[in-house]
């Protein structure tokens, strides 16, 4: 065999084989020939092993079109985009681009290639492989693109010209994407509206490039190790997908110069207790840690490394159930009755999230939209909807236990008296079941997620409970079956759907739902920074307003860092820190 | 019991005899179970168990559910929290006593319902022979070879996370072994003369079952039944790591542990109670267990 | 204490050798007691046991189950398990050694005793012979730990010995593993095993019970060969005739206690003790007069098949197994009139008990017709059958276990009632305390549980259970022979009795000649599926025609009458000489 | 004969085991395309995938035809060895996963058989020997203890003590025989617990036997009996419990494999299942049933091979005489125990 999961073979005669009469057909121990990068002198070229363990689930794929933790680790270190973003995650630096213009209009980015730079086999890394790598994230259907609807979705954000449209068929021919390579070394961009995030959504993971000779030729096993082409700083040298990626310096790549650490060995799946007891023995150098766990161990506080903003949990009204729910001063209320901070204190790395944008680390935010924690008001809100005498009791659906689920059922119990049924489902059953009218009708229903993205305004309000969301989340249960209906005609042509499908979201969706849509495509374009924001906040507060989403908290996500990591700054993104800087302090 | 009988009229005249009291086969075995002194302590303290199950209610000082905040991780022995409380606050006493009673419903409920399988599966197929035992067996056989996570993930899927989905799971990974054993019992039971004789008599297959085999076959059952018990508390401990487990706000011995365990470093105390409790459990089982085998033990010296 | 003298006039041969030193007692055990720490204390099982074996000695421990007999033996060698509380002393002297007590010797000295001087035979060969092991490792592996032989030397022996005990091809056999074998052969090897180090006492723990009277015969006669070659012998059995057919001196032994010690055939001629005499009694043998019966129902006592109540014609069963089908029955037809007993004879896999329950449907024949009461049985459905079963019952061979354990006896006399839900439950018991009265017990018994119940006891529990519906025709497998010998003529004479009061026809299968002579009108005897004669009871006995009829004749071995000395027996390649 | 009779049962087995997890599959609420399409599970999105990515993503993973054709397809490749690619792990064949996984599953699963026969034969015997004592209690109360301790707990103990406090052993990684130690050590405590108890439940009921007073009374000594006569006949039993058990542990690690970081095949299973990985999912699955069943038969032919009775059962022996002279003699045996009791 092949690749990732074992590289080099050698018979283990572990003692008994023989005696049992079984014949194995050998058993791979990896990387036992890692050849141990010379130079101990840091001045003279990376060296020595850092060894991550920040993912908690496999790394089932290395294609950066591919939502998953495969975002942790590719464009952290094993594939660049134009861009990267800086330490503080506010501007961006250059990469695989060495320089851009903006146009007058703010429209048009205009990226130079950066002149040298190679692939990890010599190629030149091309304006043409940028281009290739974007059409196939845009491209709907397909082998080379089937990864597509989850890192896709994002794209919107950047509101590329015709983006849009091509990814949901609207339209197929890629010239009215707003993409091309005029030649090999110039990327040309244009913008429907000018787009003040555009920059640092580039730094997305899922616009870094890929190597189109590589793909073509390999379309399964381009990603196994042995067959990598990238342009980041490593590639990748082992790959077990559930256990362990490890990573080599690159020696191709423009910046190697820069590299220190020769090897990077990125533990998977490692359950978070045996984790931290490997990080405490100096066996592990950075971890992701669990908040809870932190506070109780006050020594591993002094190494913990907070990332703020990280992404927010939020309750989902679905459709169906009690209609109860349906009234709005309803869902303010419950969301009025929930004390934020405590859920956050037993939750840990979390603070009250009191708006659906993260104002903890996003520019711009104003406490204004933040959600009082006042029961009384949630009473008198319940008393002028009509239950005065008491609401129906709620349920909520959820993928894994958490210490917060209890402590809000306990929080609606004492304010308004009633019961939270807690379901957890398991992760397929939640997928099928989250989007569909729930049928009992005794029971108001919720179910609860988190969702994480760069900290700007834009992000938080086109991007994530973005205008499409809120205004399908409106829609009455019967809209949301019709609205479905129209998603699952297969005689409608691209075009013909997604006009439909506007159609019946403009029509039907609540007008608040449909103005805060309008809002924030308006407050996107806009050039003035002050009047974009003041439009972002006039958005936000429609859309917390309506209620159809209830924040919850704002999460941090925690690691711990051994003390002689250098470099090591990471940020409210997936990838959180690029390898490229990391490095271990003398002595 | 004395008593004056004829003897036999060819013997050599009356005489008297002194009879022995009655006593059945159940009291004997009690008597041969009593005599293990472990398996006793095992009983006892398995009652123990079933009665602090049930009054879980009555005597739990606190709801296994009430948080209390600013009282998170209060080592035990505090006032108040005689085993101290959780993340959450909430009294780790009271939640361990109502996660006995979880464990024990589904360890019991599971093998009470995988028993009720076996014997189905088991007598018919010991009893009828012929093709039905072979589509029986061939049955166990698939079953046996599907791996029982499977149907766990499946059934939790489809039912939920709930109680019962865990109990069905556990059911559904543990009738096989039963029913081989019940099968086997039966087959032997079925060349025994007592049964052979319930047939002469114009026994039907009803009455020759379960009149005839079943309390015959009974005692290898139970000894399985007792080590199957505490084997499904330890599933369900898996299943509950899996997030496969009884759901919240349920208290469960594998949640309780679950959660102790990421703390084991800073608070050993939150996994060091269910695990005890745990331990203590299985090994009442287990000397249950063993009882039972000396009780049935035919071959008594 | 009281030694057991020899016979009065040693006959020739090596037995007669050397008399000054044979009057030297081989082992000599007095004051023998033993018992078994329980939980509820001591039991005493054996109670002062004393007896002197001399040198070419054979003397029989006689007695019945729970006796004693077989532990106090076990005790002597210390085979006993750890509860086990030993007395007495227990004197081995091999010649030319100083005398060696067994019972305070300690482990390691008993241990060189054991096999190389004193060796043990075992009731059972299959359960006492290690089922994994092949034979020649299992025969030899004593020699080379006692220091005998060395490997080679060992085969041979091992090779010889099982000549000698007469099994042909050692070579091959000795290759094999013990269920390889047939039981006489087993019970052979096992001979070798305990013989081939040449003992001075061979033990011989009930050698031949498990086994079939003419193999028993063949083994009798290889012991008393190995007697008369000069070996010791101490054999343990319930049987008198078989103590009488070998040994030369008896003991007699009752619940642990010595009841009477003589010189075998004076035990046999006057005993002393009543307890010896009722043992004598009881004792079935061929040829005893025959109570007779008073037949009733039968009009026709020639007896025309058309009048017959039970009809058997061409009957085959036919069992599937590996290595080809076995024909346990093979067209077997018989008639058996009302109220008449037909005795069927023959040997451990003659098919006689697959006759039984072909006859009562209890199993599905392959091939032939039974027609009861002039019902083809084998047109019957289910449930016609089964309530058909109320007229023909059957009594077993193991009276406990065909009882159910969980019941009373009253439950169990009243269960045929019950299945065939005949009567309130206050009748039913009422109708049991008939039954248990019919069968000659007391009420007292009917809240016993079986187990509390002696074997003769249970077997008359059994007997009035089957009695219980009052059934036309009874089928007896074996219904005594799994009893005490003092109680089964009691059983016999019981069952005789209880046919001419009530009038049921009787179908008798056993193996065991006198138990037909005692009960049966008329005879088949049975060999491998098939019947080879069919006979009056009393022709049969004066006439018999079949070769194998005689065999089976001349392998009883009396208790009573004119001593049938044992044949001088003609073994290959015996060239045994004490050394 | 025999044995050709047993491998057309298992191939029969590996059917319906393949067509119950196909269909089980197919009742289970949810598919790989929209878990995929949801973030694999794990991270919510904002958008639903329009209907042409969702037409896109049936026709990558094949569900784009009758769920019949779906099984069959797979159902070929099995049988030519071409389960072709998993779904979650696309860069990957199904085969190549279980290849590559199998042999580490198996190395754990062997070492760890091997340390729990060789710590809990002697444990076992010593228990039986010294029936009633201290040793028997304290050893079936270690075996006891051993059996309920989640093992991914004596997993982390032992992590904490050899990597942690003495430095001594890697905690995590496959990166040479050294990783081996602790997992093989955590995997063998529960089982040590089964078997001690189950080689003491042997021993004493061969102790019981009359071949034993038998060898005594031919002057053994009491070790002798025991090396010769009881082990042999008490460890054979021993190979019953052994082969499910190797099956268990070669399959179904993943708590230990999470704990030490190991790439086996545990982890790619859970993965599957939950992922709705069809290939993946009935890959691993057959091969579980395929392991099992083979183990059972090579734990049957081995049993034949320690038993002579056994052998001449299944008709393994030359001659024809002694089957015939067992059929004759049917029911004179001893019956063998029924294995009791669960391995894992």
């Amino acid at each position: 065999m092949n690749g990732g999961i074992t590289v080099s073979r050698r018979l283990f005669l572990g003692g008994g084989i023989g005696v049992t009469g079984l014949t194995l057909a050998g058993c791979g121990f990896e990387g036992q020939d890692e050849p141990e990068p010379t130079g101990a002198d840091g001045a003279e070229g990376p060296s020595g092993t850092m060894r991550l363990a920040i993912s908690s689930g496999s790394i089932d794929s290395l294609d950066p079109h591919y939502v998953n933790n495969v975002m942790l680790v590719v464009p952290a270190g094993l594939l660049e985009g134009l861009v990267l973003s800086n330490d503080e995650g506010n501007d961006v630096v250059p990469a695989a681009a060495e320089s851009w213009e903006v146009s007058e209009d703010a429209s048009t980015y205009t990226f130079t290639m950066r002149a040298g730079a190679t692939w990890s086999n010599g190629d030149p890394v091309t304006a043409g492989d940028a281009e290739w790598s974007f059409k196939r994230l845009l491209t709907p259907t397909g082998a080379g693109t089937n990864y597509a609807a989850g890192a896709s979705s994002y794209l919107s954000g950047l509101g590329i010209k015709g983006a849009t449209e091509h990814l949901s068929g609207a339209d197929t021919d890629w010239a009215n994407v707003g993409i091309s390579a005029s030649d090999d070394a110039t990327l040309v961009v244009e913008l429907e509206a000018p787009n003040s995030d555009f920059l640092l959504l580039m730094s997305h993971y899922s616009m870094v490039l890929l190597h189109p000779a590589s793909l073509e030729a390999m379309p399964q096993d381009w990603m196994q190790p042995e067959n990598w082409v990238g342009n980041g700083a490593y590639v990748p040298q082992t790959w077990s997908p559930t256990s362990s990626l490890k990573m080599v310096a690159n020696e191709s790549y423009w910046d190697f110069a820069s590299v220190r650490v020769a090897t990077i060995d990125m533990v998977l799946g490692m359950d978070a207790t045996a984790t931290l007891t490997s990080f405490n023995s100096g066996d592990l150098d950075i971890v992701s840690a669990n908040a809870t766990v932190v506070q109780q161990d006050p020594e591993l506080q002094e190494k913990i490394v907070e990332v703020p903003g990280y992404g927010i949990t939020y309750l989902q009204r679905m459709w169906g159930g009690h209609e109860a729910i349906n009234d709005e001063r309803v869902r303010r209320a419950l969301s009025m009755a929930i004390d934020r901070d405590a859920l956050a204190a037993v939750t840990g790395g979390s603070e009250g999230g009191t708006t659906l944008i993260p104002g903890n680390t996003v520019p711009g935010w104003d406490s204004g939209l933040a959600v009082a924690y006042d029961v009384d008001g949630a009473l008198a809100l319940l008393d002028e909807a009509g239950f005065g005498d008491g609401l129906p009791d709620a349920r909520l659906q959820f993928t894994f236990e958490s210490p917060w689920l209890e402590a809000l059922a306990e929080q609606w119990h004492e304010a308004l008296g009633i019961t939270l049924h807690i379901e957890l489902l398991e992760g397929g059953v939640h997928t099928e079941t989250r989007w569909a009218p729930f049928e009992d009708t005794s029971l108001m229903s919720f179910y609860g997620g988190t969702f994480s993205g760069l900290t700007t305004m834009s992000n938080w309000v086109n991007n994530i409970f973005g205008p499409d969301y809120v205004r399908q989340f409106s829609l009455s249960t019967e809209d949301w079956l019709a609205h479905q209906v129209i998603q699952a005609d297969e005689s409608l042509d691209g075009a013909a759907k997604a006009a439909a499908l506007e159609e019946s979201l403009a029509t039907n969706s609540d007008p608040r739902a449909q103005e805060f849509a309008e809002l924030a495509v308006q407050a996107r374009g806009t050039v003035d920074e002050a009047e974009r924001t003041q439009t972002f906040l006039q958005a936000a507060a429609l859309r917390e307003e309506m209620a159809f989403t209830i924040p919850l908290m704002w999460n941090s996500r925690l690691f711990a860092v051994a003390d002689d990591v250098e470099g090591f700054a990471p940020r409210a993104a997936p990838e959180t820190c690029y390898y490229k800087y990391l490095s271990r302090s003398e002595g | 019991m004395t008593a004056t009988v004829k003897a036999p009229a060819a013997g050599p005249g009356p005489i008297t005899i002194s009879l022995p009291p009655p006593r059945s086969e159940w009291s004997r075995r009690a008597a041969r179970f009593r005599r293990n002194r472990l398996a006793v302590l095992g009983l006892a303290l398995v009652a123990l168990a079933c009665l602090t199950a049930l009054a879980a209610p009555l005597i739990a000082p606190h709801h296994y559910a009430t948080i209390n905040p600013g009282q998170e991780f209060l080592p035990s022995f505090s006032p108040g929290h005689l085993m101290g409380t959780d993340l959450l606050g909430r009294d780790v006493l009271s939640r361990l006593l109502f996660s006995l009673r979880t464990a024990l419903f589904v360890g019991i409920m599971a093998e009470l319902l995988s028993l009720i399988i076996a014997f189905a599966v088991g007598l018919l197929a010991g009893y009828k022979g012929g093709k039905i035992d072979q589509w029986l067996m061939a049955l166990t056989d698939v079953m046996f070879a599907f791996p029982g996570y499977l149907f766990a993930v499946l059934l939790v899927a489809v039912l939920g996370r709930s109680t019962w989905a865990v109990i069905l799971a556990l059911t559904i990974a543990s009738w096989v072994g039963q029913s081989r054993l019940l099968r086997a019992q039966i087959m032997r039971m079925k060349t025994l003369e007592f049964v052979e004789a319930g047939r002469a008599m114009g026994a039907g297959p009803w009455t020759l079952v379960m009149r005839y085999m079943v309390p015959g076959a009974l005692g290898p059952v139970l000894v399985t039944t007792s080590f199957g018990i505490p084997a499904n508390m330890l599933a369900e401990a898996g299943l509950a790591i899996l997030g496969l487990g009884v759901a919240p706000p349920t208290p469960s011995l594998g949640t309780m542990i679950n959660e102790g365990y990421r703390f084991v470093q800073t608070n050993p105390e939150l996994i060091a109670w269910p695990v005890g409790v745990f331990v203590l459990i299985m090994l009442a089982f287990t000397w249950v267990g063993d009882g039972v085998r000396d009780a049935f033990d035919v071959d008594e010296s | 204490m009281l030694s057991t003298s020899m016979r009065a006039e040693p006959s020739d041969g090596p037995r007669a050798a050397g008399s000054a030193a044979s009057r030297k007692p081989v082992l000599e055990v007095s004051g023998l007691t033993v018992g078994f720490a329980l939980p509820d204390g001591v039991k005493t099982v054996v109670h002062d046991l004393s007896f002197s074996l001399p040198h070419h000695g054979s003397l029989a421990l006689v007695g019945e189950s729970g006796s004693g007999k077989s532990v106090s033996m076990r005790a002597i060698l210390g085979l006993l398990p750890g509860n086990a509380r030993v007395q007495g002393s227990a004197v081995l002297t091999a010649e030319g050694s100083p005398g060696l007590d067994l019972l305070t010797a300690g482990e390691a000295k008993v241990r060189r005793v054991r096999g190389r001087q004193v060796g043990m035979v075992f009731q059972n060969a299959m359960e006492a012979l290690n089922p994994s092991i092949p034979l020649e490792r299992q025969l030899t592996e004593h020699l080379i730990w006692h220091g005998l032989a060395n490997k080679s030397d060992a085969r041979r022996r091992a090779v010889e010995a099982l000549g000698d005990v007469g099994i042909p091809e050692p070579e091959r056999r000795i290759r094999m593993y013990p269920f390889q074998l047939s039981g006489g052969m087993r019970q052979r090897a096992m001979i070798a095993m305990a013989t081939i180090a040449r003992p001075d006492v061979v033990i011989a723990d009930e050698p031949t019970t498990a086994l079939d009277v003419t193999v028993q015969k063949q083994i009798l006669d290889l012991l008393v060969h190995l007697r008369d070659q000069g070996m010791a012998m101490v054999m343990i059995t319930h049987d008198l005739g078989v103590a009488r057919y070998v040994c030369d001196d008896a003991v007699v032994l009752r619940d642990g206690d010595v009841v009477e010690r003589a010189p075998i055939a004076q035990l046999l001629r006057s005993p002393k003790e009543a307890y010896s005499r009722s043992l004598i009694d009881a004792a079935l043998d061929v040829g005893m007069d025959v109570p007779e019966r008073e037949v009733v129902a039968i009009t026709d006592t020639a007896g025309t098949p058309s009048e017959a109540l039970l009809q058997v014609r061409d009957l085959t069963k036919v069992f599937a197994s590996r290595g080809g089908d076995v024909v346990a029955v093979d067209e077997v037809s018989l008639d058996l009139l009302p109220g008449r007993t037909l005795g069927v004879v023959g040997e451990s896999g003659s098919g006689k008990s697959t006759l039984a329950r072909l006859v009562l449907r209890l199993i599905e024949p392959t091939s032939g017709r039974v027609t009861f009461d002039g019902e083809d049985l084998g047109a019957l459905a289910p449930k016609a059958l089964r309530a058909r079963r109320r007229g023909m019952q059957m009594v077993f061979q193991s009276p406990y276990g065909s009882l159910l354990p969980t019941h009373t006896v009253a439950e169990n006399i009243a269960e045929p009632l019950r299945i065939n839900k005949i009567g309130t439950p206050t009748e039913r018991r009422d109708r049991a305390v008939d039954l248990l009265r019919l069968v000659e017990l007391g009420p007292a018994y009917l809240d016993m549980y079986p187990r509390q119940l002696s074997g003769g006891q249970q077997q008359r529990v059994a007997i009035a259970r089957a009695l219980a519906l009052k059934p036309k025709f009874l089928v007896g497998d074996e219904p005594t022979s799994a009893l005490d010998a003092s109680v089964q003529m009691q059983v016999l004479d019981l069952l005789r009795d209880l046919q001419s009061r009530l009038g049921f026809a009787l179908l008798l299968i056993t193996h065991n000649l006198a138990v037909v002579e005692r009960l049966a009108d008329d005879v088949i005897v049975m060999r491998r599926g098939q019947v080879v004669e069919r006979a009056r009871t009393a022709d049969l006995f004066a006439n018999p025609q079949h070769e194998y009829t005689r065999a089976l004749l001349e392998a009883v071995l009396p208790v009573r009458g004119a001593v049938t000395d044992p044949e001088a027996t003609d073994l290959p390649g015996v060239a045994w000489q004490r050394q | 004969m025999y044995i050709g009779r047993r491998l057309l049962r298992v191939v029969l087995c590996l059917i319906a085991v393949s067509m119950l997890t196909f269909t089980l599959l197919q009742l289970a609420p949810g598919d790989f395309a929209s878990i995929q399409a949801s973030g694999g599970g794990t991270v919510g999105l904002a958008q639903e995938a329009t209907s042409e990515q969702q037409a896109g993503l049936a026709a990558r993973y094949g569900e784009d035809i009758p769920v019949w054709q779906q099984y069959l397809k797979f159902m070929a490749g099995a049988v030519t060895g071409d389960m072709g690619p998993s779904y979650k792990y696309q860069h990957l064949d199904v085969e190549e996963i279980i290849a590559g996984a199998f042999p580490i599953s198996a190395s754990l699963a062997v070492g760890a058989i091997l340390i729990s026969v060789l710590v809990a034969v002697p444990l076992g015997i010593l228990a039986a020997v010294r029936r009633k004592s201290v040793w028997d209690w304290g050893t079936m109360f270690a075996a006891t203890l051993g059996h309920g301790l989640p093992n991914y707990l004596a997993g982390l103990v032992l992590v904490i003590v050899f990597s942690g406090m003495l430095s001594l052993l890697p905690p995590f990684g496959w990166d040479g025989p050294a990783n081996m130690i602790l997992p093989v050590l955590a995997l063998s405590i529960a089982p040590i617990g089964v078997l001690a108890r189950y080689v003491r439940n042997s021993v004493l009921e061969n102790l019981r036997e009359e071949y034993v007073v038998a060898a005594k009374s031919k002057g053994g000594r009491s070790r002798t009996i025991m090396v010769r006569h009881v082990l042999r006949n008490s460890m054979m039993p021993l190979v019953t419990v052994l082969g499910p058990m190797f099956a268990g542990l070669a399959t179904g690690t993943i708590f230990v494999e999470s704990i030490f970081g190991v790439p086996g095949l545990g982890r790619y299973f859970t993965e599957a299942a939950v992922g709705r990985d069809m290939p993946l999912l009935m890959g691993t699955t057959l091969f579980f049933a395929a392991l099992l069943m083979v183990m059972n038969l090579v734990v049957d032919l081995i049993y034949a091979l320690l038993d002579p009775r056994v052998r001449a059962d299944l008709g393994l022996t030359r001659t024809g005489e002694e089957s015939a002279r067992r059929a004759r003699d049917a029911g004179s045996g001893r019956r063998r125990p029924v294995a009791v009791g669960g391995a894992s």
